[in-house]
């Protein structure tokens, strides 16, 4: 009566598609950075940079770009292969703010003259973006952010601050999101601006995180002065326009291929690692909880393809529950590995985890980044949208 | 299956068949109705039977040359599920997942044309008699003999909790026909008549509103054609009548925690408590949500496991140890949560949601519960890493 | 500098008085009745009266009575011996509706006329009482009750339904918490009334639980009248005599001695039940979660010995906290139970619970009550305070 | 333990010494002065030291012969449940738990003198190394080797994770006199001064804001009054260190979660979204009450463990590994928990409740995590039964 779906042709082509990434990774990925990168140190910039002009000379910086801009065109399930095949490979992970919600934001809502600004330094990573959404008194409830703006002749004057900003320190431009009017329902006369970094009266305070390392900030902007050139769609109609920011990247936040990576690593961890006179792995209770793990993660691989391509439910129920889902079995992961390191857990020297140390550390190898990535990754599930947002975003849609 | 192969997509077919099961189910299967179906003790309501056998469902995993559909074991888990969320008690899994399948791939020509146009008619039902007192999930573990004697055999032994036996022409028995009581080799499968002379049944109700017995089998003399497939090589058969009956039990567990959350959705939406729908508490929302999850990722695995066994994906073993460990455990959770999430009315016999738990242990205790799946999960991946 | 609490001397009084119970339990309770009490075997009612002459002839009937009622005057300590041993020997439980809780309103706010009318029959067992507190619409949210009586003459006029009654087709009173008034806030206007049982006007519908039996019922007043005698406190001001009924029994619903003499039972159970050619106690994975159930049952023991005599946090946090997990609890044994009987879970012949039936039953003894009992007791995180509602209590609590 | 054993009352005595340390505690060790601490880098704070001191904290669970104020296990706790709150940093455990009460048990006449009053008095710090690279979470699984050599002994060998050593005096050092590596006997304890030669020290930070580090012993030098108790004899030795250290551990497991729910609700309370306080959302609410649920059970079994210890009853040591598994496992998810309940505020360096869950995180890899204490209750239970 009825066969097996008839996948075969698209498949057989996207196997040849990532027979392409993996010689691209192979060719271009040094297994030392490879390893770094898998082990959860931390990247300095020219690294991240040198990856991404990598990226972009094969044409491949822009994943979602449309060729129109320089992007590759892909398919969905291109991208799937993609993403899956460089977080298996260990690739560095890059700084996409600017590559996926600002130039999504710029190509929907910019004008000519800021798509031509903005997309090729994106794309060719000249310019590093952060973003200033978060305020100290607005979190999960970003729509009542304060920070104050107001129009002087050609210029906006903002004056407030700014947190949870990553890589403030090393971004040369901010997307920034300012209250030009206190009027109406919180959601009005919020206005979107783009804020070159170098411009008089921002200062950065770095916030170190519980890894004993910096890659938040909080930004103090005093008095700083914006073209009103640099403002993407019209004052007071930001909010309108988030939708490329929020919702958008649940299922990159989601992490599913980072969550296979760090099975990977976590199977070998406890292969290699003994206790009690036996490999880890042997250990029934270690090896059940593994179990559980990569059935959970089945699953949720299983619902990602299902909807991918499908942008509503991307943003929807289902996008909601991979990133509620996908966090926690990313952290469950790097609980275990920090597990597996047994009494080496305890020893802290964040001086490891940096780009270039070469001294010798304590305990395995796997040791000196793992408790700290886990205690830097319980921020997983509290941004990119918070698991409670998350099931407040599903609750919301059974109850329409 | 770590890749491209985790993709699941339906035919147009597959999604008339859930189509037309779901319309069905829901103009004639109300919950109303199954209530009634249960208390009137029959094993499954003779109309429905035939309905079944009309929309060609009796038929559809059967090859066509046997006069069946020839569906896929994805069909059948589609159809499962639709069962599962109306909680249908019809004798399907005995029938003709379990018993007309096993006929259909182990029996000669013989026994297919006397066995099977009458299933696919809605005129036969099976049963199929694989556990016994003491094997627990082990269903090679049969301590059932049957000797040769004469052109045929003699069959001695208990069989435990078969579904549907009472209401079956033919119950389909393992024996051991040589080898040590937990040995592959040696274990042979019987085509019994329910009222040959030495069976002896002990029927009753099941938790979830079905029919079972205990049966005894007491020299029960049964000539050669009785024998269905190769002697002492029913081991293989055993296992893959396991498989797709995991596969049905699989759908029927999507099918049941759908019909949870529907509920439980429906529930909040019209119950008020504190002057507000319940709807409106977000301690429930949240944990509605969760529930929402739990069915989500409960049809992926699920669904990936039976389309794995439809396509003779390496993987498929291990894949059904998996979704079965997962229904057996969070699915039990999820339909416990559903239960909770309604207050006093979930815990009478009046209301579905109940059921719904009902169902659901019951499928965790066929075919090896959680741990058992589960040790079967991690066996396999370890042969397969080898 | 300090020592150990010097809590001997009580210790060993206590230990005198275990003796006691254990005597009298051995002298009174026949070892097949405590059998079917500990597998959930459903008791008739002469054998729960039975008992209860038993425990009325030693004095032991009211055990929070104070002596001047005819209770035998126990500590918190004693009651708490009293009902571990009876829960360990698997002495019958009866229904405490009226021992409890009616008995506690009548003692506080009857008159001297009821008390003389009710108290003696509740303690020798001549009365069994039922309550008339949940309405089809009106669960967690009590006091939103709707059941309106009218006074008229020397009467109250009641037309309403109750749900939820345990034990209404034995009971021959029902303690009645009906509307007089709708004006003001809801918790206003509520009237307490005492019924007789053969009171014409009063059906009773039975409702059948997901065990297949009969305990719980719905109640149909069809212009019921009761004598103004017998209203407890004033019309319209039974709201805050309620505390006689919620929460006061926060700590007996936990169940602790419950939870214990059920690990008792499957910690038997899995001894004896063999699995893939092993005790089933012998399996790592259930022998773990039988390891957490015996920690957190430690646990919670010993916050109820802590609180024990402390009225105050028996009906705050503690005893919600208590109530929550102590059900919690008793539910996962159940399951266990259930899990333990393999294919043997799937029968369900609710003639076997019954008492009074002598038929064979299928598969090993405990498998004839253990699902049914796992799934009668879902409903204990449900009644006597939800778990929601004791999580409500708890944050409260924290939140003053 | 399953009747009235069960019930831990405290005596005035103890309740002041509670009250003594929270009050001193909330008065001198502030977060931000915390933090400054541990910013300096110096294995606690020498001034608080001297408090510590002068309280009589140095001198508590010694010996009044030796000096100290004869406290009892509890007592030990219940100072622990102070220090874990406030996050204290200083080296208690290492010195005073570990270090003097291993002397005062083990020591003769001469090496108490020699050490305690110095310890009492805030002077002396002692380290205890008995983990090695190899040895996981097995304390009797010691590979470093003590030969005897004309009056004394030669060590050498490898000791990991030893809390306190660069600021340490002496180090408490196992060392196998003789036996095979796991084996139970031949293991000695010896008392090496910090500075002798061949002692080379790996200092470093830990998760939880402490010192630590790697001690290499190479032909280590020591006279035959560096011997700590019986030769070959130091296995039980270690086995009472680690049971109080366990001790200490609980309370300050306790102390943690006390402070992280005490911060969350505070933080609830105060921050606004929404247009309301957190304190006012249902599902955040249910959620801090479960908090609060794993909080009192978690004080619960760790009291009952020190008391049990305390009072020496049969059932201590499965209590202490029972209440151990326990603090690894709900502990954390408790402190998990707290984190995600305060929002990105709690994942940086900067607030408080991140700092309570990475002690957690540290004492669950002290003595033994959730499993291995895990497999210890399990055996001690059937230890007991038999």
């Amino acid at each position: 009566m009825t066969a097996v779906p008839g996948t075969q042709q698209p498949l057989t082509d996207l196997e040849d598609f990532r027979r392409e990434v993996r010689a691209f990774l192979a060719a271009n990925l040094s297994p030392a950075l490879a390893e770094r990168v898998k082990a959860g140190f931390y990247l300095d910039k020219p690294e991240l940079d040198r990856w991404q002009r990598a990226l972009h000379a094969r044409g491949w910086a822009g994943t979602n770009w449309p060729p129109e801009h320089g992007g590759p065109g892909w398919t969905p399930m291109q991208k799937y292969v993609f993403e899956d095949e460089c977080a298996q490979a260990g690739a560095p992970i890059l700084i996409m703010m600017g590559l996926n919600q600002v130039a999504a934001l710029l190509m929907a809502a910019g004008t000519e003259d800021q798509k031509r600004r903005h997309l090729p330094r994106i794309l060719d990573g000249s310019d590093l973006w952060c973003q200033g959404l978060s305020e100290p008194n607005s979190g999960s409830d970003l729509a009542s952010l304060k920070c104050p703006a107001w129009r002087e002749g050609d210029e906006y004057v903002v004056d407030g601050s700014k947190i949870w900003t990553t890589a403030a320190h090393w971004a040369n431009w901010c997307f920034l999101l300012v209250r030009t009017s206190s009027d109406g329902p919180k959601q009005e006369g919020i206005t979107i601006l783009l804020l070159d970094m170098k411009t008089p009266g921002i200062t950065i305070r770095p916030i170190i995180g519980l890894d004993g390392m910096h890659s938040l900030n909080q930004l103090f902007l005093d008095k700083v002065r914006i073209p009103v050139s640099c403002r993407v769609g019209e004052e007071g109609r930001g909010w309108p326009l988030m939708k490329y920011f929020l919702g958008h990247e649940r299922i990159s936040a989601a992490g599913i291929w980072k969550c296979k990576a760090h099975f990977a690593r976590l199977t070998k961890i406890a292969r290699e690692t003994r206790r009690d006179g036996r490999p880890l792995i042997e250990n029934p209770r270690f090896r059940d909880r593994m179990a559980w793990l990569e059935i959970r993660m089945r699953a949720l691989e299983v619902i990602l393809l299902s909807i991918i391509g499908d942008s509503a439910k991307a943003k929807g129920a289902e996008g909601a529950l991979l990133k509620l889902r996908g966090t926690e079995l990313q952290q469950e992961m790097l609980a275990m590995m920090s597990e597996a390191c047994g009494p080496y857990a305890v020893p802290f020297h964040p001086e490891v985890l940096r780009s270039g140390w070469t001294g010798e550390h304590v305990g395995p190898e796997f040791a000196a980044t793992a408790t700290p990535f886990y205690l830097f990754w319980r921020k997983s599930t509290i941004s990119g949208g918070s698991s409670e947002i998350m099931r407040n975003v599903i609750a919301q849609n059974l109850y329409p | 299956m770590t890749g491209l192969d985790l993709r699941v997509e339906l035919s147009p077919e597959q999604r008339m068949l859930q189509d037309a099961a779901a319309r069905y189910l829901e103009k004639a299967y109300g919950f109303q109705e199954r209530q009634a179906i249960v208390a009137a003790g029959s094993d499954g309501d003779a109309g429905k039977w035939r309905d079944f056998a009309q929309m060609g469902w009796l038929g559809l995993p059967l090859p066509e040359s046997d006069g069946g559909n020839g569906g896929s074991a994805l069909d059948l888990f589609l159809l499962a599920q639709a069962f599962g969320k109306a909680l249908a008690v019809e004798p399907y899994l005995s029938t003709v997942v379990l018993g007309a399948m096993t006929v259909a791939a182990a029996g000669n020509a013989a026994q297919r044309a006397r066995i099977l146009p009458g299933v696919i008619a809605g005129r036969t039902r099976l049963a199929f008699g694989c556990t016994e007192p003491e094997s627990g999930y082990a269903l090679l573990d049969v301590q059932t003999r049957a000797r040769a004697s004469g052109d045929g055999f003699v069959l001695t032994g208990d069989k435990s909790v078969v579904l549907g036996a009472a209401s079956a022409d033919h119950l389909l028995i393992s024996a051991r026909t040589a080898g040590a009581r937990d040995s592959r080799l040696g274990i042979s499968l019987f085509l019994v008549d329910r009222t040959a002379p030495g069976v002896t049944l002990r029927p009753y109700g099941t938790i979830d509103g079905r029919r079972a017995a205990e049966v005894k089998l007491q020299e029960v003399r049964v000539g050669r054609d009785a024998l269905l497939g190769e002697l002492h090589g029913a081991a293989a058969r055993i296992e893959h009548a396991q498989a797709l009956g995991i596969v049905t039990l699989l759908g029927e567990a999507v099918g049941c925690l759908e019909g949870a959350l529907a509920c439980t959705v429906e529930y909040h939406r019209n119950r008020h408590q504190f002057g507000k729908p319940l709807s409106s508490f977000q301690a429930l929302r949240h944990r509605v949500a969760d529930l929402y999850v739990a069915k989500e990722e409960t049809r992926a695995l699920c669904l990936l496991a039976a389309h794995a066994h439809a396509a003779g994906e390496p993987g498929a073993a291990q894949a059904l140890a998996g979704a079965k460990a997962w229904v057996g455990q969070a699915g039990r959770h999820a339909a416990e949560e559903a239960v909770q999430l309604h207050g006093a009315i979930a815990i009478t016999d009046e209301y579905v949601v109940g059921h719904y738990l009902k169902r659901i242990i019951a499928i965790d205790r066929l075919f090896g519960d959680t741990g058992t799946a589960l040790d079967r999960y991690i066996e396999l991946g370890r042969a397969a890493d080898a």
